[in-house]
Order: structure tokens, then C-alpha cells, then sequence
């Protein structure tokens, strides 16, 4: 098992990413489809981490002896992974800012309401 | 190119010769006509008094210059046609000023008298005057088609345009008149010439009691003269050139005299027995049956070439 | 303005005013400015052989104006069938005035017809000649009381010749103009110049009897 | 020289600051931005000089002092300055035409948009692909901010649209960058490039990903309605933004990472631009709002511009020019488009008109759009010139071929907006609503009008056959309109007359010696001068007249004295222009110059691919090429065929031509039709003689084309009423006579092709001055309201009288030579039944020829024409110049045409003509003697007059009422009149053949079009959630054609 976790948790990673674009493709409320939205980069996410994942390594902190640089697991993907949640939660907080200020204009939190641009 | 004064005499001669003689035939096809209808008719020097009785008359209105130089370009018109077409095959005195151009130049002239005449008529501001003139266009403009076939399919067969080179093929005989060398051409050609001479059927240009006589409608004393001289002479005139197209030209003056009454005849004739046509009936007919015969000659002559 | 009250104006022929393409207003007087106000004059008349000679011409070549005024217009087609046939004689129709020489009022003459005469008639070129046909030209015939018919048309028009008859026959038209032909050859054919000399008098009358005359004085 | 560095610290510097400033000070916080981006632009400014000059090398910036991986790296090359340089300018402008809505906005909006700037920087600077997602979503989150400072319903909308479609992309874009990091090991992107990641198939996703997520930032057709509402709703100064500032940007990157995915994958890129270009054009037909129109065009240019960077393998050295030159001509103009929309404020593009108040934005608007689509002299021509060229030479024909598909569908609503501009009723309160008090607006359009003139003329060095001295005439012709707004029309037109004396002195040399070119160069120069004079009987100042027929002359001139396919494709283009803007002019032109213009337009790219194969013959564009063409040749002729038909109104394509010459000003339709229609044969007289024995077939439907279109030409004119409409529908019949003889390809044909060039040249000028002069003086075009203006005007009679009589081609005047040629030519050819025709058309136009006589001059004077005068002496006087030359040419037919005929022999076109002394023309079948046909019927016509006079005595004249009428008197002017319908009988008989099929053919073909755009747009259905859908679908779509297999 311990030797799959790597592929486990990336599938759950795009498992997750696939539930959350469905989510936000099939929900018509739009505080439903940000919430897909979230899954689907949380998804994302994971499968960043997952891909960094070194089996029975360590967090990429450098120790006393100086060998922990052999055991790490990728740091890259780890730092990465940090801007992308940061990135990720300012997105989600554009759209919440727009569905809120929709609301105010229209009160209604349905997509299909907000269709005056088209063609 | 000769612009002597001998020349110029002889033409002169000549185009006296034409006049009487085209006054004489129109007399004596009026008497033909009258005939048909069982009576005597004209006189046969009726043309001749009418044309003194006209220059006798002591009234000339001028709707205004152009209605003045109208039947100047008419007659023009029809002198010109006469000036560039030899009158008697091989002869050099009666070649008239026949070196200045050949078919395509007497084609387009026949429409400078025709043109010019319209506008004086025009000037007139009678609106019969449009009338017959718009009519008598629009069966020109469907009587030239089949006549430029048949042009066209005489050209191929003789590879020339020139009067006396198309006269010249057809001597020897009467079998090498193109009537008979070109049969279908001569068709075509013939059937246009009844559009030509705008005889009836295809005289609705100067429907006399519908638009009073159309296009000369306001002419009157020396003006009609004029018209009236110009119309002897074109008739000869085109009878002389489908003469010399379609039956071997004349070497003599008794030949053009007989050859020229018998074209001449040949419009008159088909006149007596049709009734008049409406200009749409005649564009169409035209544009029907000359026109698919002239179709068959040109390919024909194509093909044979 | 006043004059015109007491006389019936067509409408068409009423001063009117029209704007020009560039803005300006046009006054137009239709029977001044469409017509021709010019006053005819009488024609010289030659004399000696030539004269003779244009005579012959004129006598032998009689274009008539195919108007038929009244009833007896009905007399003259028979006259170019192969019965009667004048054209042997040099008389021949034509359709227009401008062409025509002889003008033949066949028989009684309404008011309106007058006025379509008289026009006709000025508008041919002389010399110009009118042949009577008929007793009612005369003296009026039978509609000599009509209140629509002239009585005398020599007070309106000169007249050449007169055929007597209700109705004459084609051939008594075919003498008539035998006997025109006669007076033509005789130099005796000028009766335009006279209508043109009395213009005034036969003019009198014609705007006594005529009440819409609605058309210029002389009608070229 | 200040590190690249230093630009993105400023910037983060400046928006942190301008944050502590709060609600205070707001006009010095935009000043201070402002200056922030002025700062940046200058910077990046040095740094493009510096490369320029070539004193520095590409610079690479590491940041915390490690290379990579260890640290993200940035370059500064000259195509990063470049583009950084831009960016920034737009930045700069942008934020001063934001002055007032940022300073509304406050301190908050003035950080967005200054870290907005900031990020676009560093995207195209970078070289790590984390960095670049970074500042991509960085990017996105500005973008989506600045949306919002027009508080509307619809910005809101569309924000929310944008951030959830960008949200789903960059998810992806992460996916695809994680990916190639575990596979390669590093994010630098020329380590990946390196690594070669297409190798594998899961690297080839993980690129795949990554290139087609970058695709999708430049909304690809048809997953782009997200950010077509983006541009319509946003504040237009945030729209030039999206599609300048962001769209060169994304440009770049996309550029930068494609070389990933491998030169197999370019294709697919190629396919994706072309789609997009050909696909947002089509559905932008149908739009009407301004703004969205912009968003339509925004995204069909750069979807152009993404094909030539898939092409870059295929464009070789050319690729960065073409590249740069359509990429700054795209953000020049769309900038430039967007902030005159700011400035308009009306949704609707019929309200445009309104720009008509302010000719210095109305100008720019012009620029702006024909440099859009593709007009000289701005960079996009030299870009798409040089294009089509290289696709062609490289044998991407069908690319080729789409590419001009998908400029001519720009142009169709370009045109129609244009000629809303220029030609709608300016609503009275329209001016409410205009917002160009404020120098800061309208300051930044300006600029960029210049700016992409400038950019044209930088560069000529870049394009094969492009030489600066084509600009001269333009600079002459930006001098007239500089004074087009002060002086009066008389003195304009003195310095154009002088103007264009002058340059015809100065280019006449060039073509010396070569006598077909110095014929059309003649005609095309003297007829300019001429048909200029009438111009002075104009009042007022006429503004954008003369600029517009200068433009039109130069082109002329340039199209003779061109020696290559680009410069001839230059004048075409320039003639084009100016001819549009001289016919819409026009009262009731609108309709017409768009037809006009699109049928050009057509043409013009039909004419560039064909010169496409010419420059593939022999890889350079001298016009030698042309009769070298070996690929494909009978689709190249065919298509400069029917290119240069579309000019010479040939059947099929006329139907722009009697409303375009018809309706258009008095003096401007001699302009367009007796001069400009000659450049079409010029153009087909040039290919017929390089076609060589390719061309035969083509050359024989031509034939029958000219004869049908000389029918179909001379029918219609007879039928109309409307006189100018006449006279050009007489102009196709007689463009349908030369074409016919020119096809006959023999020195006959040739010559009587010449002889009507000439003629109708002279003819139709006399008639379009003088019939438009009358048209003008009597206030109608209807020849049955006309009537009787003999009495009023006798020398326009007459020159409208010797103009029939040489069109009707009757001796002795010149038309007569080419009916003459013609019956020889004919026979000599064989082409006997096509002739007919041909002969039959000729006797047609007596027809009209005396419908317009008699309409016009004869018949009844109307009550309101009774007090005209004679035409002015500015048309009577070049009329009666060429009426001389008419005369001339009649009477000395062999001083015109034995040079020609020596010509002709020289090249080689067989049967001749031989001329004797006394001027008799013989050829093997006929002969014709011009003189003495001009001496008899002079001498007879004097004797018959004289005649005449003899037995006629004193006449009395008449007034117009005095006819004979039956023994009534007419009852008025207009129903004694014989005009109307006045061939009724013709037309019974064969009114057939001139029913309108073939506008109803091409109206069918627009509304098909029209319905078919109409019906593909409606997959924009305004629906956030199915814009991300179609996202997903495309990207699996794309996936399945490129790596499906």
C-alpha cells in the first residue's frame, strides 16, 4: 500500500480536480459552482503534492547533519503548491466578491440570470 | 484616293441616276400595290410632283436647330451610303468613294442618317416623333442581328470585307451568287433587309394614323423634301447592297436597275401580304427565326472555312 | 385678372408658379410661354412660267388631312377604293397637318369641332386649302338651328370649294376636287393669305361662337 | 542603463504606496502612477534603443542571485523590450485615458491596474513557468478587478464569466506545469524546451496542456464567449487593455512556450489561429454593438497573429516581421478603437455618426480601421503581404486561401460600420453623450493614428519590392488634408491640378518608352487633371474631397509605375481607398460604396494570392513573376482574373457599379468610372500578356464573358430612367467590349481593346461631367423629369452629342475605329458568335444613347427648368478638351494607333495591321480610311446643308407647344414628354435577360452568410457556465485531433 501512496493520492487529487469542474459546470448556483471551483483547485493542489512525493521521505527542512537533502520529498512542488493555494484563495475571493455584488443587483444567485451579454 | 472634281461629277451623275431611278421605283411599286387592290394608282411621276409641290410650299416652321439639321443628316446618311459602296462592279468611274472603307463602314452608317434624323425629329418636342423613333430602334437594334450573321457568315466564306472582292467571288455565273454558294446567309440576310426597309410587317415606326406617320411627324415643305429625297435614294441604296452581297453585284446599269427592282421587290411583296407587326412581335421574330437561320450560316461557314 | 373671371381658363392653362431646382420661384403662363405668339403674315405669290409650273405641281399633288370633321367624313374612305381611286389623281391622305394641303370639313361642324379645325387648319402649310362638303359648311342644312353646330363656315375659315349635297357622293367629292384643282392651276388657290389678311374678322368670329377658346390667337 | 528588474519593483513599489495614500490626495496618486508607468515605458524604452542600436546583448536576470533551477529567471532581449515597450506605452496611454474613472475609482484601482501592467511585464520577461502561471493568474485577478470599475450590471457579469473561465484554465495550466516538472525536473522553460518533453506521450500532454491553456488566454474560436463579454461590457479603456496590452502578452508567451510541444505540433497552432481568424470574423458580421465588434475583431487578429506564430517553422527569416508587423498594428489600432468607443459612448454602431462632429477622431477612426484590414500604408499590408507571399512560396495555399477568407469577413463589418460613420444621420442629441472634452482622451488616440502611419512607413526596409518613394505622393496628400479644413475648394483644387501636374512630370520618366504603360498613365493622369476641373464650379470647401481623389490618383500612378507585385498590389489598395471615400460621398451612396468596397476588397485579395504564385516562381516580386507561374497556374490566373474583373465591373461582379457610379457626386463619377475602371484592364492587359499558353481557356470564357457583359450592360442601361445610373450601366457594357477584345489575345483585339480604352475614357468623361452637371442643375437624376434643355443649354448638347455618337461607334468620329477592329478581329479570331453578341450590344447602345439625347435635351422643357443657363465653364471647358481629342484622334486615327499597333507587334501577337500614307488601314480582310471618310462626309454634310438652305425660306420659329397633336394642344410639359419606359416594346420582347439575377444571386449568397454567422453565434449564449463547458470541450476536442492518434 505505502508503495502506491504516491499514485493514491494523485488519483484522489484528480478525482477531486474532476468533481469539482463538474461541480461547477452542473450547479447553477453560483455559490455551488465557486464551492466546485475550490474542490477543483484543492484537486490540483494534491496532485502537485503528489507528484513531489518521495516514498518515506521528509519534509524538505534541512537538518543538523546536513543529510536530510537525500531524504527530502521535492521541494519545488511544495512551495509551488503554497503560491497556488495562496493564488487559488485570491481567485476565490474575486469571485465571491462579484456573485456578491450579482446578488445585490439581481438578487438571485443563479447563473441563468445573468445571461444580458450574449451573441 | 482620288478627290477630283471628275470624280466628284461622276458621283454626282450617279447619284442623280439613283434618285430617279429610286422615285421612278417607288411609283411603280405603288402601282404594283394598287393592282394587288384592283386599282390604277399614282401617277407614274407622282414622286416627282410631290417633291416640286413640297418645295413649292411657302410655310417653314423650326422647332430649332437640330429639327433643321435632322433631315440634312438624314439625306447624309443616305448619300454617304451611297458614296461608300461601288455602284457597277470593275468600273472605275463608278466606283465612287468606295476606297475609304468597306461592309463595316456602310453598316454603321446606315445608323448616322437614322441617329441623326432622330434627334431632329426628337427636337420637334412631338412626342409621336419618340415614339416611332424608340420603336424603330429597338427593331433595328433586333434587325442588325441576324443582318451581322449573315455579314459575318459572308466574311468567312470570302474571307474579306471588301465590296469588290465579295462582288468579284461571285462572278462567272449566276450559280456563284452567294444566294446560291450561301444559301442560309442569304436568308438571314434577306429577312433582315424586310427590317431594313422597314416595309410592312415591320412598319410600325410610322404607324400613319396611330403616331400621325411617327418620326416625320412635324415635318413639312422643304424639310419633307429633303426626307423624301433621302428615301428614294436609300432604298436603292439598300437594295444595292444586299445586291451586291447576295446576287453578284452589276456590271452594268441595266443590271443594277433590274437586280435592284427585284430586292426592292422582294420587301414590297412580303409587305402587300403580311399584315403590320407590333415592335415587341417583330423583336422577337427577329431575334427567332433569321437570327437561329444566320446561327446555322456562320457555323456552317466556320465548319467549310 | 378681372378679364379672365368671365372666361372659362382651363386649369392647365392658369398662370402657375413652380419652384426651380435652385430654390427660386418660375412663373409660367402657359399660353404665353408654351406657344408661339408670333401674328402670321400672307406669303408672297409669284408669278410667270414658274409660277405656272409650281401651280401644276400643287394642283396635281393634293395631300389631304385624314380629320374627319362630321358626318360625311363617311365619304371619303370609298374614295381610295378600287371604285373611286384618287390617287390617280395625285390626291393622297396624310395624317398630319404639317403634311397635308387640303382639308375637307365633311359636313356640319359642332362648336368643339370648330375649334379642332381651326387649329388643324392653322397649322398647315400653305398654300393651304379647305374643301366644304356638304350642305350644313353652307348654310347649316339641317342643324341650322342647332345651338351646337356652326351655320357658315366661311365666317370662320376660307373655303376653296364647296360640295353641295346631303350627303354628296364620292364622286361629287371627286369633282370638287377636280373643280380645286381648277382654281389652283388658275392661281386662284391663295385663300390662306386671305385668312391670314382678315385674321382679325375671322377671328372675331371664331371667339364669338367658341366661349373656352383656351388657346393662343394663332395656332402655328 | 536601469535594470529590467527595476520595472517590476517600481511597479510593486508604486502599488504598495499608493495604498498608504488612501482616500486622500487622489489626483496626485494618478499622477504618481502615471509617472510609475512612464517610468516603466521609459525603461523599456532604453532597453529597445539600446538593442536597436546594438550596443547590448540579451541580458539574463537572476533573481537571488542563483541560475536556474534554483532561482526564477527573467531576459531582456530586443523582442522582450519590444514587446515590454508596448505593454507599457499602452499602460501609459491607458492610464491617461483612465485619468478621471481611476481617480473615481480611488487609490485601490489605481494599484490594480498599475500590478496589472506590472505582471504583463514580467510575463513576457520570464523565463520559469511557474513564475509565468503566477503572473498569469496575477494578471487575471487585476484584469478582473479593473472590470469591475464600471459598477455595472453587465461589467459584473462579464467579470464573474472571465474569472471562473480563467480560474478553470489556469487550474489546467497548473496540471500541465506540475506535470512537465516531474518529468523534466525543472521549470526553466528553455530546460523544457531542451529536455524535449514531446518525446514521450505523457510529456506530450503535459505540453499539450501547457501550450493549449496559453491558446485559451487568447480565446480561441469558438471557446471564447467569456471573453467576448469582457469586451463588450468592460469600460472600453479596460477593453484596449484586454486586447492590446494583455492579448501582446499572451501573444508572446504562447510564442515562447510553443517550441515545448514540438514542430509537430506548429500545425495544430496554425489551424487554431485560422479557425479563430476565419470563425470570429464570420460571427462578428452579424454584430452590431460597437464594442462587441471590437472584442470580434480583437480576437480574429490575434487569432491571426497565433497562426503566424504556428507558421514560424514555415516563415523563416520573415516570421518576426510579419509577426510584429500585424502584432503592432493590431494593438495600435484596437487601442486606438477602443478609446474612441470610450469617447463615443454609443453602443450601436449606426450612431457612429456622431464621429462626423469631430473630424481629428472621425480621421483616426478611418486609420485605425483600414489599417485593420489590411490598407496601405500600414503595417498590417507589408505584414499580410509578405504573408500570403511566403505561405504561398512555402505551398500553404489553403492557409492562404483562409487567411484572406477570414480578412475579407473583417471587412464586411468594418465597411458597414464605416460607412455608418460616415454616412447616418447625426441624431441631434447625439453630441450629448460625447466625452472628448478632455485632452487625456483624446490626446492617446491621436498618438496612435500616427503611430501606425509611422509603424507603415518603418516597414518598407522589411518587405521584397516595397521602396519609400511610394510614400511621397502620401505625404503630399497629408498636406491637402492638413489644409482641407481651412481653405476653400478653389484653391485646393489649384494646388491638387498643380500637385498632380507636377508628380506626373516627375514620374513620367520612369515609364518612358514603354507605351502601353505611358497610355493608361496618360489617361489615368490626364483624366485626373481633367476631371478636376469640374471641381471649381463647386462652392464651400468640400472637406476630404481632394485628400480622398489624390489618394485615388497616386494609387493610379503607382499601380503604372509599380516594376513589382507589391508595389502594383500598393496602388491597387491606395485606389481602392480613395475611390471608396470618393463615392460614398455620395447622397444615397452608403449602400453602394459598401458594395463597391467589398466586391474591391474581394478582388484585391483574389489579385494578392494570385501574385502569391508569382512570387513562389521566382521567389522575389518583380512583375516577371507573373508569366513564370508553374504551381498551380490556371488557379492563379483565375484568381488575378477575376480580381481585376471585380475593378472592370464584369459580369457577375457588377453589381456595385451603377449605384456606386450612379449616386455619387457630379464630378466624382467621371472620376471613378471613365478613369478608375481603366486600372482593371491595365490589370488584366498585364496578366493576359504573362499568361502564355495557360491562359487559353480562361482567356475564352473571358471572352464570353466580355460579350455577356457588353449585352447585359447596354440592356440594362437602356431600361433606366435614373441618367447616371444609364451612363454606368453603358460603363459595364463598354468595360464588357474591351474585355472581349483584350481576350481575343491578337494584335486586332489589342489594338480595338485600345481604341475603346480610349474612347470610353473620353466619352465617358464628356457624359458623366456634363450629364452630372445637368443632373445637378435641373435637381433630378429621373431622365423623364428632364427635357428640352437644348434651348438652355446648346454646348452641353453638343458635347453630350459627339460623346454618343463615338460611343454608338457610327463614323466618322473615333468609335468607329473599334467597331472596324473589332468585325476584323472577330473574324480573324473565329470568335463568330460571341462577336454577335457583341455586335448586337453595339446596336443596343443606340438605344440609349438616344433615350438620353432625346430625354435630356429634346422633347418638352418642364415649368421648372424654364430659367437654366448654360453649364458652367469649369465642365464645359474639359469637356470640350476632350471633345478635342476626340476630334483628333477621328481624323487622325493612325497618329493614335500606329505607335499601338507597332506595340502589339512587338509583342508578338500575330495578324497586323498596315497603314498607308494616306491614312488607309488595310488588314487582310478589310480596309478603312479614316481621313477620307472624315473629308467626304464633311464635304457632303457642308453640300446637303447648303442644299437645304437653298430651297428652305425664312422659317418661323416655334415654341414647344406648337406641334401638331391630333388637333389638340398638349396639356403639359410632363405628359407630352415621351420618356418613361420608353423601350416598352424591347422590353417585352427580351426585358428577360436584365432581371436582376444576379443581385438576387449575390443577395442570396449575403443572407445565407448573414443567417450562417447568425446562427453559429448563437453558441455565445451568455451563460458563465457553458463558456467554462465549451472550455473543457475544446481542450478535449484539441486533444483528440492533435494527440488522439
Amino acid at each position: 500500500m505505502d508503495q502506491y501512496l504516491g499514485q493514491v493520492v494523485m488519483a484522489i487529487g484528480f478525482i477531486l480536480a474532476i468533481l469539482g469542474l463538474y461541480g461547477l459546470l452542473s450547479q447553477k448556483n453560483m455559490i455551488k459552482m465557486i464551492l466546485g471551483f475550490s474542490i477543483f483547485t484543492t484537486g490540483v493542489n494534491i496532485i502537485m503534492v503528489a507528484i513531489g512525493y518521495v516514498k518515506g521521505g521528509t519534509a524538505p527542512i534541512l537538518d543538523a547533519e546536513g543529510n536530510a537533502v537525500a531524504k527530502f520529498v521535492d521541494p519545488v512542488p511544495q512551495a509551488l503548491v503554497l503560491t497556488s493555494i495562496v493564488i487559488g484563495l485570491g481567485v476565490t475571493a474575486m469571485m465571491l466578491a462579484y456573485v456578491m455584488k450579482l446578488y445585490q443587483d439581481k438578487k438571485s444567485l443563479n447563473i441563468n440570470d445573468y445571461k444580458d451579454l450574449k451573441w | 484616293m482620288d478627290y477630283s472634281i471628275t470624280k466628284f461629277l461622276w458621283s454626282l451623275l450617279g447619284l442623280f441616276i439613283i434618285l430617279n431611278w429610286g422615285m421612278l421605283m417607288s411609283s411603280t411599286m405603288r402601282r404594283v400595290g394598287a393592282r394587288l387592290a384592283g386599282r390604277i394608282g399614282v401617277p407614274m411621276y407622282q414622286p416627282w410632283i410631290d417633291l416640286a409641290k413640297l418645295m413649292a410650299l411657302k410655310t417653314w416652321l423650326s422647332h430649332g436647330v437640330m429639327y433643321y439639321i435632322g433631315p440634312v443628316f438624314r439625306l447624309v446618311g443616305g448619300v454617304g451610303m451611297f458614296l461608300f459602296m461601288p455602284i457597277i462592279f470593275g468600273s472605275e468611274i463608278w466606283s465612287n468613294y468606295s476606297f475609304s472603307g468597306d461592309l463595316i463602314l456602310l453598316l454603321y452608317f446606315q445608323s448616322f442618317g437614322m441617329l441623326g434624323m432622330a434627334m431632329g425629329a426628337s427636337d420637334s418636342s412631338s412626342p409621336h416623333a419618340s415614339i416611332g423613333i424608340s420603336r424603330g430602334l429597338a427593331q433595328f437594334a433586333a434587325v442588325e442581328v441576324p443582318m451581322t450573321l449573315a455579314v459575318i457568315a459572308i466574311a468567312i466564306q470570302h474571307q474579306t470585307f471588301s465590296f469588290n472582292s465579295i462582288m468579284e467571288a461571285q462572278q462567272g455565273g449566276v450559280l456563284n451568287w452567294t444566294i446560291f454558294t450561301n444559301p442560309l446567309a442569304s436568308i438571314a440576310g434577306m429577312l433582315a433587309m424586310l427590317g431594313a426597309m422597314s416595309h410592312s410587317p415591320f412598319n410600325l415606326v410610322k404607324a400613319p394614323n396611330e403616331i400621325p406617320i411617327g418620326p416625320p411627324t412635324e415635318y413639312h415643305s422643304s424639310f419633307l423634301s429633303v426626307l423624301r429625297t433621302n428615301s428614294a435614294i436609300i432604298h436603292v441604296v439598300e437594295a444595292a447592297l444586299f445586291m451586291n452581297l447576295f446576287f453578284g453585284g452589276a456590271d452594268t446599269w441595266l443590271m443594277y436597275i433590274v437586280k435592284t427592282f427585284f430586292v426592292y421587290f422582294i420587301s414590297v411583296f412580303v409587305g402587300m401580304v403580311f399584315p403590320r407587326m407590333k415592335v415587341e412581335d417583330s423583336v422577337r421574330w427577329f431575334l427567332k427565326w433569321p437570327t437561329a437561320v444566320g446561327i446555322i450560316a456562320v457555323l456552317v461557314a466556320a465548319y467549310w472555312k | 385678372m378681372e378679364e379672365k373671371k368671365d372666361k372659362f381658363l382651363a386649369p392647365e392653362n392658369e398662370v402657375r408658379q413652380v419652384s426651380a431646382p435652385d430654390g427660386s420661384i418660375i412663373e409660367v403662363d402657359p399660353l404665353k410661354d408654351y406657344f408661339s405668339q408670333e401674328k402670321p403674315e400672307p406669303y408672297k405669290v409669284g408669278s410667270g412660267p414658274v409660277e405656272n409650273f409650281l401651280n401644276w405641281a400643287r394642283a396635281e399633288s393634293l395631300w389631304v388631312l385624314g380629320f374627319g370633321t362630321g358626318c360625311g367624313s363617311i365619304e371619303i374612305p370609298p374614295l381610295v377604293t378600287p371604285r373611286f381611286d384618287m390617287y390617280r389623281f395625285g390626291v393622297q391622305m396624310r395624317a398630319t397637318p404639317r403634311q397635308s394641303n387640303v382639308f375637307i370639313i365633311s359636313g356640319y361642324l359642332a362648336i368643339k369641332t370648330l375649334k379642332r379645325a381651326i387649329r388643324a387648319y392653322e397649322q398647315m402649310p400653305s398654300p393651304k386649302y379647305i374643301v366644304a362638303l356638304g350642305s350644313c359648311t353652307i348654310n347649316g342644312g339641317m342643324y341650322y338651328d342647332s345651338y351646337n353646330t356652326i351655320n357658315r363656315l366661311d365666317q370662320y375659315l376660307p373655303v376653296d370649294a364647296y360640295i353641295a349635297g346631303c350627303m354628296p357622293r364620292p364622286e361629287a367629292l371627286l369633282a370638287g376636287f377636280a373643280e380645286l384643282k381648277k382654281l389652283i392651276k388658275a392661281g386662284k388657290g391663295h385663300k390662306a393669305n386671305e385668312y391670314v389678311e382678315n385674321l382679325e374678322w375671322y377671328k372675331t368670329n371664331q371667339k364669338k361662337i367658341i366661349k373656352d377658346w383656351n388657346m393662343p390667337d394663332y395656332n402655328w | 542603463m536601469v535594470g529590467p528588474i527595476y520595472i517590476i519593483a517600481l511597479a510593486l513599489g508604486l502599488a504598495f504606496f499608493l495604498g498608504f495614500f488612501g482616500k486622500s490626495a487622489k489626483t496626485l496618486s494618478v499622477y504618481l502612477m502615471l509617472a510609475g508607468l512612464a517610468a516603466m515605458t521609459c525603461i523599456s524604452g532604453t532597453w529597445l534603443s539600446a538593442f536597436i542600436d546594438g550596443s547590448v546583448s540579451t541580458q539574463e536576470i537572476y533573481t537571488a542571485g542563483f541560475k536556474p533551477p534554483y532561482s526564477i529567471n527573467l531576459r531582456m532581449g530586443l523582442e522582450e523590450a519590444a514587446f515590454t515597450f508596448i505593454i507599457n506605452l499602452i499602460g501609459l496611454l491607458g492610464g491617461t485615458y483612465l485619468f478621471q474613472t481611476l481617480k473615481k475609482a480611488g487609490n485601490a484601482a489605481m494599484s490594480v491596474f498599475i500590478i496589472l501592467i506590472m505582471s504583463l511585464n514580467v510575463i513576457v520577461m520570464t523565463r520559469d513557468l511557474f513564475n509565468l502561471f503566477v503572473f498569469v493568474e496575477i494578471g487575471s485577478i487585476a484584469t478582473a478587478g479593473l472590470i469591475l470599475l464600471d459598477k455595472e450590471s453587465k461589467a459584473l457579469q462579464a467579470g464573474l464569466k472571465y474569472m471562473i473561465a480563467t480560474g478553470v484554465i489556469s487550474g489546467l495550466l497548473l496540471i500541465g506545469i506540475i506535470f512537465a516538472y516531474s518529468f523534466v525536473g525543472n521549470l526553466n522553460i528553455d530546460a523544457i524546451i531542451g529536455a524535449n518533453l514531446a518525446g514521450t506521450t505523457a510529456g506530450m500532454v503535459a505540453a499539450f496542456l501547457i501550450v493549449v491553456v496559453l491558446v485559451l488566454e487568447l480565446k480561441p474560436f469558438p471557446a471564447n464567449g467569456w471573453g467576448l463579454d469582457v469586451y463588450e461590457a468592460a469600460n472600453p479603456g479596460v477593453g484596449a487593455l484586454v486586447s492590446a496590452a494583455i492579448g501582446t502578452a499572451s501573444l508572446f508567451v504562447l510564442h515562447k512556450v510553443l517550441p515545448m510541444a514540438g514542430e509537430s505540433f506548429y500545425p495544430y497552432i496554425v489551424a487554431v489561429g485560422v479557425i479563430t481568424f476565419v470563425g470570429s470574423n464570420l460571427v462578428g458580421t452579424q454584430q452590431k454593438n460597437a464594442n462587441r465588434l471590437l472584442g470580434y475583431s480583437s480576437i480574429g487578429q490575434l487569432g491571426l497573429v497565433v497562426a503566424v506564430i504556428g507558421l514560424e517553422p514555415v516563415l523563416g527569416t520573415s516570421f518576426k516581421f510579419i509577426a510584429f508587423a500585424l502584432i503592432i498594428n493590431h494593438v495600435l489600432a484596437k487601442a486606438g478603437l477602443f478609446w474612441i468607443s470610450g469617447i463615443i459612448r454609443k453602443a450601436n454602431i449606426s450612431e457612429w455618426s456622431v464621429l462626423r462632429t469631430k473630424p481629428a477622431l472621425l480621421i483616426s477612426f478611418l486609420i485605425f480601421i483600414f489599417a485593420l484590414i489590411g490598407f496601405p500604408p500600414f503595417p498590417s499590408f507589408f505584414g499580410k503581404y509578405q504573408l500570403i507571399m511566403n505561405l504561398i512560396s512555402s505551398d500553404n495555399i489553403g492557409t492562404a486561401a483562409f487567411i484572406l477568407i477570414g480578412s475579407f469577413a473583417e471587412g464586411i463589418y468594418m465597411f458597414r460600420w464605416v460607412g455608418d460613420a460616415l454616412k447616418n444621420e447625426v441624431a441631434e442629441d447625439a453630441t450629448e453623450s460625447l466625452d472628448c472634452g478632455k485632452l487625456n482622451k483624446v490626446l492617446p488616440v491621436l498618438l496612435m493614428a500616427v503611430a501606425v502611419v509611422a509603424a507603415g512607413y518603418l516597414s518598407i526596409p522589411f518587405v521584397d519590392g516595397a521602396y519609400s518613394t511610394y510614400f511621397i505622393p502620401l505625404a503630399f496628400i497629408m498636406f491637402i488634408g492638413l489644409i482641407d479644413s481651412f481653405l476653400p475648394a478653389v484653391v485646393k483644387n489649384v494646388v491638387s491640378i498643380a500637385g498632380m501636374a507636377y508628380f506626373t512630370y516627375v514620374m513620367y520618366p520612369i515609364i518612358e518608352g514603354d507605351l502601353m504603360r505611358s497610355i493608361f498613365f496618360g489617361i489615368f493622369m490626364i483624366g485626373g487633371i481633367l476631371t478636376l476641373i469640374p471641381g471649381f464650379a463647386k462652392k464651400g470647401k468640400r472637406e476630404g474631397f481632394y485628400p480622398a481623389a489624390l489618394l485615388m490618383y497616386a494609387g493610379l500612378a503607382t499601380i503604372i509605375t509599380a516594376d513589382n507585385t507589391f508595389g502594383f498590389f500598393f496602388g491597387w489598395e491606395l485606389m481602392t481607398a480613395g475611390s471608396y471615400f470618393l463615392i460614398i460621398r455620395g447622397k444615397r451612396s452608403k449602400a453602394h460604396a459598401y458594395s463597391y468596397m467589398l466586391f474591391s476588397v474581394a478582388g484585391a485579395y483574389l489579385i494578392l494570392f494570385g501574385f502569391g504564385f508569382a512570387y513562389q516562381a521566382i521567389g522575389s516580386s518583380l512583375l516577371e513573376g507573373l508569366g513564370e507561374i508553374k504551381l498551380l497556374p490556371t488557379l492563379a490566373y483565375t484568381a488575378l482574373a477575376i480580381g481585376f474583373m471585380t475593378k472592370t465591373a464584369s459580369l457577375g461582379l457588377h453589381i456595385w457599379l451603377p449605384g456606386a457610379h450612379g449616386e455619387a457626386e457630379s464630378d466624382v463619377s467621371p472620376m471613378v468610372s471613365a478613369v478608375l475602371l481603366k486600372a482593371g484592364v491595365f490589370g488584366l492587359m498585364l496578366l493576359f500578356l504573362n499568361m502564355g499558353d495557360n491562359g487559353e481557356t480562361i482567356l475564352y470564357v473571358l471572352g464570353w464573358v466580355g460579350a455577356f457583359t457588353a449585352l447585359m450592360g447596354n440592356l440594362s442601361a437602356t431600361f433606366q430612367e435614373d441618367a447616371k445610373r444609364m451612363l454606368a450601366y453603358s460603363s459595364i457594357g463598354q468595360l464588357g467590349y474591351i474585355l472581349f477584345a483584350i481576350s481575343m489575345m491578337t494584335t486586332l483585339g489589342w489594338l480595338a481593346g485600345f481604341t475603346y480604352v480610349l474612347n470610353h475614357f473620353m466619352f465617358k468623361s464628356i457624359l458623366f461631367m456634363v450629364v452630372g452637371g445637368i443632373v445637378v442643375a435641373t435637381g433630378t437624376h429621373d431622365l423623364y423629369r428632364m427635357g428640352g434643355l437644348i434651348k438652355k443649354m446648346p454646348l452641353a448638347f453638343i458635347a453630350v452629342m459627339v460623346a454618343m455618337i463615338t460611343m454608338a461607334g457610327l463614323p466618322p468620329l473615333s468609335g468607329f475605329a473599334g467597331k472596324w477592329l473589332f468585325y476584323n478581329a472577330v473574324i480573324l479570331k473565329g470568335w463568330y458568335i460571341q462577336g454577335v453578341i457583341v455586335f448586337f450590344a453595339g446596336t443596343i447602345a443606340f438605344m440609349y444613347a438616344y433615350k438620353m439625347l432625346h430625354s435630356i435635351f429634346f422633347g418638352q422643357l418642364k415649368d421648372n427648368h424654364r430659367n437654366l443657363k448654360e453649364l458652367s465653364p469649369a465642365i464645359l471647358i474639359p469637356a470640350y478638351i476632350l471633345i478635342a481629342g476626340i476630334m483628333y484622334f477621328s481624323v487622325f486615327p493612325q497618329d493614335v494607333l500606329q505607335p499601338i499597333n507597332e506595340l502589339l507587334v512587338s509583342l508578338n501577337l500575330g495578324d497586323t495591321l498596315t497603314w498607308a500614307a494616306d491614312g488607309n488601314a488595310t488588314t487582310v480582310l478589310s480596309n478603312w480610311n479614316g481621313n477620307a471618310v472624315m473629308i467626304i462626309i464633311v464635304t457632303t454634310f457642308a453640300l446637303v446643308l447648303l442644299y437645304t438652305m437653298l430651297i428652305t425660306g425664312k422659317t418661323k420659329k416655334l415654341e414647344q407647344f406648337n406641334i401638331a397633336y391630333s388637333a389638340e394642344r398638349p396639356f403639359r410639359p410632363e405628359t407630352t414628354h415621351y420618356s418613361h419606359n420608353m423601350f416598352a416594346g424591347l422590353n417585352k420582347a427580351i426585358g428577360f435577360l436584365v432581371a436582376p439575377g444576379i443581385t438576387s444571386f449575390w443577395n442570396n449568397v449575403s443572407t445565407m452568410v448573414m443567417d450562417f454567422a447568425g446562427m453559429v453565434r448563437r453558441i455565445y449564449s451568455g451563460n458563465g457556465q457553458v463558456y467554462a463547458g465549451q472550455i473543457i470541450v475544446y481542450i478535449i476536442v484539441f486533444y483528440f485531433i492533435a494527440l488522439g492518434k
